[in-house]
């Protein structure tokens, strides 16, 4: 089975079908549609990273500089006032992706544990100040995006990226298919290879694994999802910004990802919309919404062992 | 005997620091023979089983498999070769069932490692050799418990059941019988016996009933230095052995 | 006329590094709506306020927030240019006014100019090129200039160096620091090596704090004299203490500034919000006083954008800073004064530039 | 007379399952008891519960007449019990010396027969790895200090599960000294092992679990006439 | 570069050095030699540098405000020591990443509501303004070797505390096996308390002595934190000496390169610690 847990197919089956007909109601209120598509499309980021550090034991605290390469490659590589083709470019952002993340993998994985987390970091900021020095790609005020990608297929286009609900159902697709293909990716040999090392890296060099080469091979697959959702934002409202690649973007990304539950993939979602969701209506409460934001995150951590969905499973798997 | 030598190293030294842990080990290990080897704790058995399997690299010398020199190659490769081990100290993959702990073995072998689509629990054929693995090492009953579960003797079980999953055809054991019971360690005595007939084992162990018993060469270390080789009868009566290892009663602890 | 309230939405940042410019921005933005209540002719304001933590990947979607949920009628906002950025890529030409009351960016009423889009603060070229000039008045010839590396910074320094260096003088270094990095030590030795005739910075906020005691702490006050954009000592004298006494700025206000609306305002903030003005708060405080103004001449009825803007683009505003007016960009006409702190205090001593328009260079209003 | 240790109706449980149906017995001063059982009967729960490592459901420890159920686990400790746990439990990040060092102090009588000197004096090995970190060692060194690191605590109970595993047959007799040593010195100990011969001569009381229930326990001259029935519950 | 600038700037290096060693001090005992990954060291910076502003204002004594600011600190480190952290001990690590990232969000909103949001600034204390002229231009204030000294002595004294006495070995243990050191009848738990509470105690020691030569900002902390992380790592964790020459060396390096190579200045830190890691990936000096 592939959502092979009970919580989880309950989530499956509340969550997308809900989203699905998210819209219908908010059609008066655009911009709760926008800012479901921004969360989702951070979900997708999250949920790379969740795969990364809960699932391979490689913690990144670098994993935003792939979710703002996914903008800046666009930049570079597209024609300024040009639509070019979304899937043709799509194609392209995550192979230059994961051929950065090729190279980088290679340095940063024979490290492990904290060292790991730093030197992750260290490449991220590289990154992040070239971006944010460079006077080509808008230094640190960041660059736009004068015109958008069309999506067609064989001449047929489905999506109209400048209309925001149909950007919205781009990214269900984008977060569901995201979702299914690191399940499947979690049910499948590689996947039990990838179990194995995270719970016992030596162990599984003795039985004859080239543990590198599957660790490269997860980190160049998150990677590339990384960016594809960094591709996304950018798209969303047509701006790069190096605040994207900034480690605080890692940051609140590992921060939504333990909450959800680490390593339990669609916790990533939940992590993400319980995180946004408190900010947003904390924000509109008080104007100390960071004071409550960060005792809640507390009381979570001390009240939750597995993150939000480690809860759920408590409650629901109980009774099976 | 006149069995082929299998592995076999050429004047193989490892150096910690000033410490000679080795120091110009010969060996030659042959095809269908259970070669044991015994010492005092910190001889270096488990260091030369650790350079067998290319866990440490060699400070000098040579290792050599089937003819060919494998010193230098990688940790993972010497697994792939078919030199298997098992550890010392309990080295598992505790929160999985013992099942998935010699499923991870069998895989290697099988291929589809780097399948990302294929389902794991589709696998009639791995499972029944891991099942057969574990029901060799008398685990079978244990097969759906998760590892960190079973005591400390049992884990000791499944970690042979994981080597002999990977069907090796060297099984370098460290100790495998190191806090097992009688009954269990009368279970792995039989099944190195029959498994004897078809590897080459290299056996550390200080339980000297079972080298006794199960040895067809038996190699004495002390102090990293190589201090004999030969049959059971020959090193047991060595009176340097009885010096350095066995003690001069005739009790047996 | 119309009883719905007139919605304003305030895009500034209340919690991080910025949080002191938001607050005061803020303060003096309803300050002004609240002393100008009778030209509203009626109409209630109904604040919506939004952190914008200085984030600027948050920044479309915060606006976003307000024009297409709350349908704001004016946005205030931002402090930070990033952020500026991605604001104006959701508001440009979409009907509600934005106004800016910090960033400088020259983009913002350059190249991406809009007819929605007024500030009234500054273009980063602004308060320093007058700068150039007053060095050349004070016959410094050889200038070493410093800032962070980042867009207001840079566009600060050039502009200091077109003004400085088309009249025959020379910048003999320009040093960039990695922004927010407040570590001068190593740049302070190396100018104190070069021993120029004096040092051009921009700075704000706490690295302006952190310089200038590190200015004084490593022995270079008092040998090299010190000018800034006045952003070098504007809301952070206090912190300053001793060591900012002496350095000489040019900025579109002074605190010392005598002129009625200044007295009074710097009377009533203080007893207002406990803690004295200072440009960010003046800044907020005119955004107020052209949205009263607007509101004013147009009776109330804000409903037709064209109309508004018009009316924007004509406002002649008697700010604490003196009488401003709106460059074909939207940006203020505004004099730039040179002060000098004396007790803690920017105490005006020139007017190097009256109604000083920015060039608007890439602006095609 | 005062017992040394009681240990009455230990029910201990591993989430769901129950490890220990009802453990009882008692230690005299001086008495070195053997602990005996195939793998996984509940030796090693049995001593965890006693020292709080585990907390038991159910049942009651006494030591020194003292009810010590509820404490914490140093708090037991403190009481003079020393522990050498199976696996060893090395620190990585110390030196063999630092190990010694760290451990060493009188006992609440204020005796410390034990000290440094004495230890590297019984076990020369650990001499010369003075510098080694503890998981640098040979696992037969590892051993040696583990209850080295014991025995500088100075207790009246030295409790050793599975000390002698993976000694040398030497140095294994060399423990075995060392605990009669001990023994003789009044120290108590309780010892799980699997060398029945060498406990039938060394202990004065022998107890074997199955499934979690004590069902032998009995002196030495007890354990010879019922030897038969023991070596099955131990699948000799 | 001339002689006698190459020497003010290495003086200047080795300054910045050892007032990074101050600052990250701190999580070096809690972080490196405790294995506790808190975030919100660098807050706890933050704090002391405001705990000075606020007590030099109302005692007017900045050796008195450090005092007080000390005894706060350890007080606040026995609290969430005893309330938060140690509910996460036997948890992921990555628990403790959330948890104190939850803990600077509440240190930022307090100071927020406490302080304000302005820049604030401590006069360096009268009995130390004095400065020593270097070059014609450049002079040394007085404080900042002061702070220099203050660093190596805290330096000294950590590194025989943890590598020479014994309680410096049982802490070292307890990072290694925690039930262990108890086994050995050590209130493991009163330990870390207290040594949480002394590593909590030296940030916002650093925070004091080094308010008086920076801008009290909010956010002041999330500045420092990631260089303190470069140091401990850099050095390998959990050891002392590898903290202290990694300060220095992260010191030397980024005020070189601001000079040497200012278009790189900004990225040196994490070359540097790319660099040290891709050779030597368990840092300088780890065991
Ligand atoms: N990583 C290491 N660093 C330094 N010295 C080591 C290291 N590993 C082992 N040693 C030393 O090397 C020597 C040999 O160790 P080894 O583990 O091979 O002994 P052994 O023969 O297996 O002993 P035992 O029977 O006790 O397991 C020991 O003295 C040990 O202290
Ligand atoms: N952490 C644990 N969680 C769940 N069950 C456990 C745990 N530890 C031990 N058990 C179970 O408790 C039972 C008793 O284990 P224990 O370790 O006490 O046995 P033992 O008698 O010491 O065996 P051995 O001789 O192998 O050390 C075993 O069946 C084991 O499966
Ligand atoms: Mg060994
Ligand atoms: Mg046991």
């Amino acid at each position: 089975m592939l959502f092979n847990k009970r919580t989880e197919r309950y989530f499956v089956w509340v969550f997308f079908p809900l989203a699905l007909l998210m819209p219908l109601f908010l059609e008066q209120n655009t911009f709760y549609v926008s800012k479901l598509t921004t969360v989702m499309i951070f979900a997708i980021f999250v949920m790379s990273l969740d795969y990364l550090v809960g699932r391979c034991g490689l913690i990144t605290l670098g994993h935003a500089m792939f979710y703002g390469l996914g903008g800046y490659i666009f930049v570079i590589i597209a024609p300024e006032y040009e639509a070019v083709n979304f899937w043709v470019y799509t194609f392209y952002i995550c192979v230059i992706a994961a051929l950065v993340a090729l190279i980088i993998g290679f340095l940063v994985l024979r490290t492990s544990g904290i060292y790991m987390i730093m030197i992750t970091l260290a490449f991220a900021q590289m990154a992040f100040y070239y971006f944010s020095d460079s006077i080509d790609f808008g230094g640190n005020d960041g660059v736009f995006i004068y015109v958008k990608p069309d999506t067609s297929i064989f001449g047929i286009s489905l999506f109209d990226l400048d209309n925001p609900i149909h950007f919205y159902y781009l990214c269900l697709l984008s977060l569901f298919n995201t979702l299914f293909f690191f399940r499947l990716v979690i049910r499948s040999r590689f996947g039990r290879v990838i179990d194995s090392i995270h719970e016992n890296p030596g162990r599984t060099t003795a039985l004859g694994y080239n543990v590198f080469v599957f660790r490269l091979m997860a980190y160049t697959m998150a990677s590339a999802l990384g960016a594809y959702a960094g591709y996304l934002f950018t798209l969303q409202y047509g701006f790069v910004n190096p605040s994207m690649l900034a480690w605080t973007t890692s940051g609140s990304a590992l921060v939504m990802s333990i909450l959800g539950g680490m390593g339990s993939i669609y916790g990533a979602i939940l992590g993400t919309l319980v995180y946004e969701g408190l900010h947003y209506v904390l924000e509109h409460l008080t104007e100390h919404w960071l004071l409550f934001m960060g005792a809640l995150i507390i009381l979570m951590v001390i009240l939750f062992k597995n993150g939000i969905a480690g809860y759920l499973e408590k409650l629901l798997e109980k009774r099976s | 005997m006149n069995n082929a030598v299998i592995l076999e190293t050429e004047g193989l030294c490892k150096h910690w620091g000033g410490l000679k842990a080795l120091d110009d080990i010969s060996l030659k290990f042959h095809d269908r023979e259970l070669h044991g080897i015994v010492g005092p704790n910190g001889a270096g058995k488990s260091t030369l089983l650790n350079l067998l399997c290319g866990h440490y690299k060699p400070t000098s010398g040579k290792i050599v498999h089937k003819g060919e020199a494998i010193d230098a190659i990688k940790p993972y490769a010497f697994a792939r070769r078919g030199i298997g081990r098992s550890f010392q100290k309990t080295n598992i993959y505790p929160s999985a069932t013992c099942l998935e702990n010699c499923c991870v073995a069998v895989q290697r072998r099988m291929g589809g490692s780097f399948n990302f689509l294929r389902s794991r629990y589709r696998q009639q054929v791995l499972e029944e050799i891991a099942t057969e693995a574990l029901e060799k090492a008398g685990l079978g009953q244990r097969r759906d418990q998760v590892a960190s579960r079973i005591s400390y003797g049992e884990q000791r079980q499944l970690e042979i059941a994981m080597v002999l999953a990977t069907s090796p055809c060297v099984l370098l054991l460290d100790e495998p019988m190191a806090g097992m019971g009688h009954e269990e360690s009368q279970l792995i005595i039989e099944l190195l016996k029959t498994l004897k007939r078809e590897y080459c084992i290299v056996l550390v162990e200080h339980d000297m009933d079972a080298v006794f018993e199960l040895s067809d060469k038996l190699t004495v270390m002390v102090d990293g230095q190589h201090l004999t080789t030969g049959t059971v009868d020959q090193v047991r009566d060595d009176p340097r052995v009885r010096d350095a290892y066995l003690g001069q009663g005739d009790e047996v602890y | 006329a119309n009883e719905d309230p007139i919605k304003v939405g305030v895009m500034l940042p209340f919690s991080g590094i910025y949080a002191a410019l938001g607050d005061a921005g803020r303060n003096g933005l309803k300050m002004a709506l609240k002393e100008h209540a009778q030209a509203l002719h009626g109409r209630q304001i109904e604040f919506i306020e939004m952190d914008t933590e200085a984030r600027p990947e948050r920044a479309p979607e915060i606006a976003s927030s307000l024009l297409d949920q709350h349908h704001a009628n004016f946005i205030i906002g931002p402090v930070h240019s990033g952020v500026a950025m991605g604001m104006i890529k959701v508001l440009k030409d979409k009907d509600t006014v934005m106004i800016i009351p910090n960033a400088g960016a020259a983009a913002a009423t350059g190249p991406l100019c809009a007819p929605n889009i007024f500030r009234t603060s500054f273009s980063s070229w602004q308060p320093s090129y007058p700068m150039g000039k007053v060095a050349l008045d004070n016959a410094y010839k050889r200038v070493v200039t410093m800032s962070w590396n980042y867009g207001m910074g840079r566009e600060s320094l050039d502009a200091f160096r077109e003004s400085f260096t088309a009249g025959g003088g020379e910048i003999v270094k320009e040093i960039l620091v990695p922004f927010p990095k407040t570590e001068f030590q190593s740049y302070l030795s190396e100018i104190g090596s070069i021993n120029p005739d004096a040092v051009f910075v921009f700075f704000a906020g706490g690295g302006a704090v952190k310089f200038v005691k590190d200015y004084d702490a490593l022995g270079l006050k008092g040998k090299i004299p010190l000018l800034g954009s006045g952003f070098l000592t504007e809301g952070t004298l206090e912190a300053q203490g001793p060591s900012a006494e002496g350095v000489r700025t040019t900025l579109h206000y002074a605190d010392g500034l005598d002129n009625e609306v200044n007295n009074k305002f710097r009377q009533d903030y203080e007893q207002m919000f406990g803690k004295p003005a200072d440009i960010y708060a003046v800044q907020g405080y005119d955004a107020g006083l052209l949205i009263a103004n607007a509101v004013d001449q147009l009776g109330g009825d804000i409903s037709d954008q064209a109309a508004l803007i018009k009316a924007m683009e004509g406002a002649h505003l008697f700010s604490p800073r003196g009488e401003i007016t709106f460059s074909r960009a939207h940006n203020p006409v505004q004099n730039i004064y040179l002060r000098q702190v004396e007790n803690g205090q920017n105490k005006v001593i020139d007017v190097p530039a009256a109604a000083l328009e920015d060039p608007a260079r890439g602006c095609k209003l | 007379m005062n017992k040394l240790l009681e240990v009455k109706s230990l029910h201990t449980l591993y989430g769901e399952s129950h490890v220990l149906h009802g453990v009882g017995f008692d230690i005299e001063p001086g008495q070195a008891v053997s602990l005996m059982g195939r793998n996984g009967m509940g030796k090693t729960t049995t001593l965890k519960s006693i020292l709080g490592l585990v907390q038991p459901r159910s049942g009651n420890v006494f030591f020194k007449g003292e009810e010590i159920t509820g404490l914490p686990t140093w708090q037991r400790m403190r009481k003079d019990i020393a522990y050498v746990p199976e696996g060893r439990g090395m620190f990585h990040n110390l030196t063999v010396q630092e190990h010694l060092q760290m451990a060493a102090r009188a006992n609440r009588k204020g005796e410390q027969n034990w000290d440094y000197d004495r230890v590297l004096a019984t076990f020369p090995r650990l001499q010369e790895r003075l510098t080694n970190l503890g998981t640098q060692l040979s696992g037969g060194e590892q051993q040696m200090l583990a209850i080295g690191r014991a025995l500088v605590t100075n207790p009246d109970l030295l409790i050793l599960d599975e000390a002698t595993e993976g000694l040398a047959p030497l140095i294994r007799k060399e423990i075995w000294d060392v605990i009669r040593t001990i023994k003789a010195s009044g120290i108590s100990t309780i010892i799980v092992d699997k060398n029945i011969k060498v406990l039938k001569e060394l202990c004065d009381k022998h107890i074997v679990l199955v499934k979690g229930q004590v069902v032998f326990s009995d002196s030495s001259s007890g354990l010879v006439d019922r030897l038969d029935e023991v070596e099955s519950y131990l699948g000799v | 570069m001339t002689t006698s600038l190459f020497f003010v700037q290495l003086i200047n290096g080795l300054q910045y050095g050892l007032l990074l060693f101050l600052i990250a001090s701190g999580l070096t005992l809690v972080f490196g030699v405790m294995g506790i990954l808190n975030l919100a060291h660098g807050s706890m910076y933050m704090v002391g540098a405001y705990l000075a502003w606020y007590f030099v204002q109302q005692t007017g004594s900045f050796t008195l405000s450090a005092i007080i600011s000390a005894v706060i600190a350890l007080a606040i480190g026995i609290v969430v020591e005893r309330l938060l952290i140690q509910r996460l001990y036997r948890r992921n690590h990555l628990d403790q990443v959330l948890l104190t990232i939850g803990m600077i969000f509440v240190f930022n909103a307090l100071q927020s509501i406490l302080w304000g949001d302005d820049p604030l600034g401590v006069q360096v204390p009268e009995a130390m303004s004095a400065a020593i002229p270097l070059t014609d231009v450049v002079e040394y204030p007085v404080y900042r070797i002061f702070v220099a000294l203050v660093c190596v002595a805290i330096a000294a004294v950590m590194y025989f505390m943890i590598n020479r006495t014994r309680l410096g070995m049982l802490i070292r243990a307890g990072e290694s096996n925690r039930e262990m050191v108890e086994c050995l009848g050590i209130d493991i738990s009163r330990l870390y308390t207290i040594v949480f509470a002394i590593g909590v105690m030296l940030a916002t020691v650093a925070g004091v002595i080094a308010a008086p030569m920076s801008s009290i900002v909010p956010g002041m902390g999330e500045h420092v934190l990631i260089a303190c992380f470069v140091v401990v790592v850099i050095g390998g964790m959990g050891s002392i000496k590898g903290a202290f020459i990694g300060a220095l060396l992260v010191g030397l390096v980024d005020t070189f390169a601001s000079v040497l190579m200012p278009q790189l200045s900004s990225m040196m830190i994490y070359i540097l610690m790319a660099f040290i890691l891709l050779i030597k990936p368990q840092g300088l000096f780890s065991s």
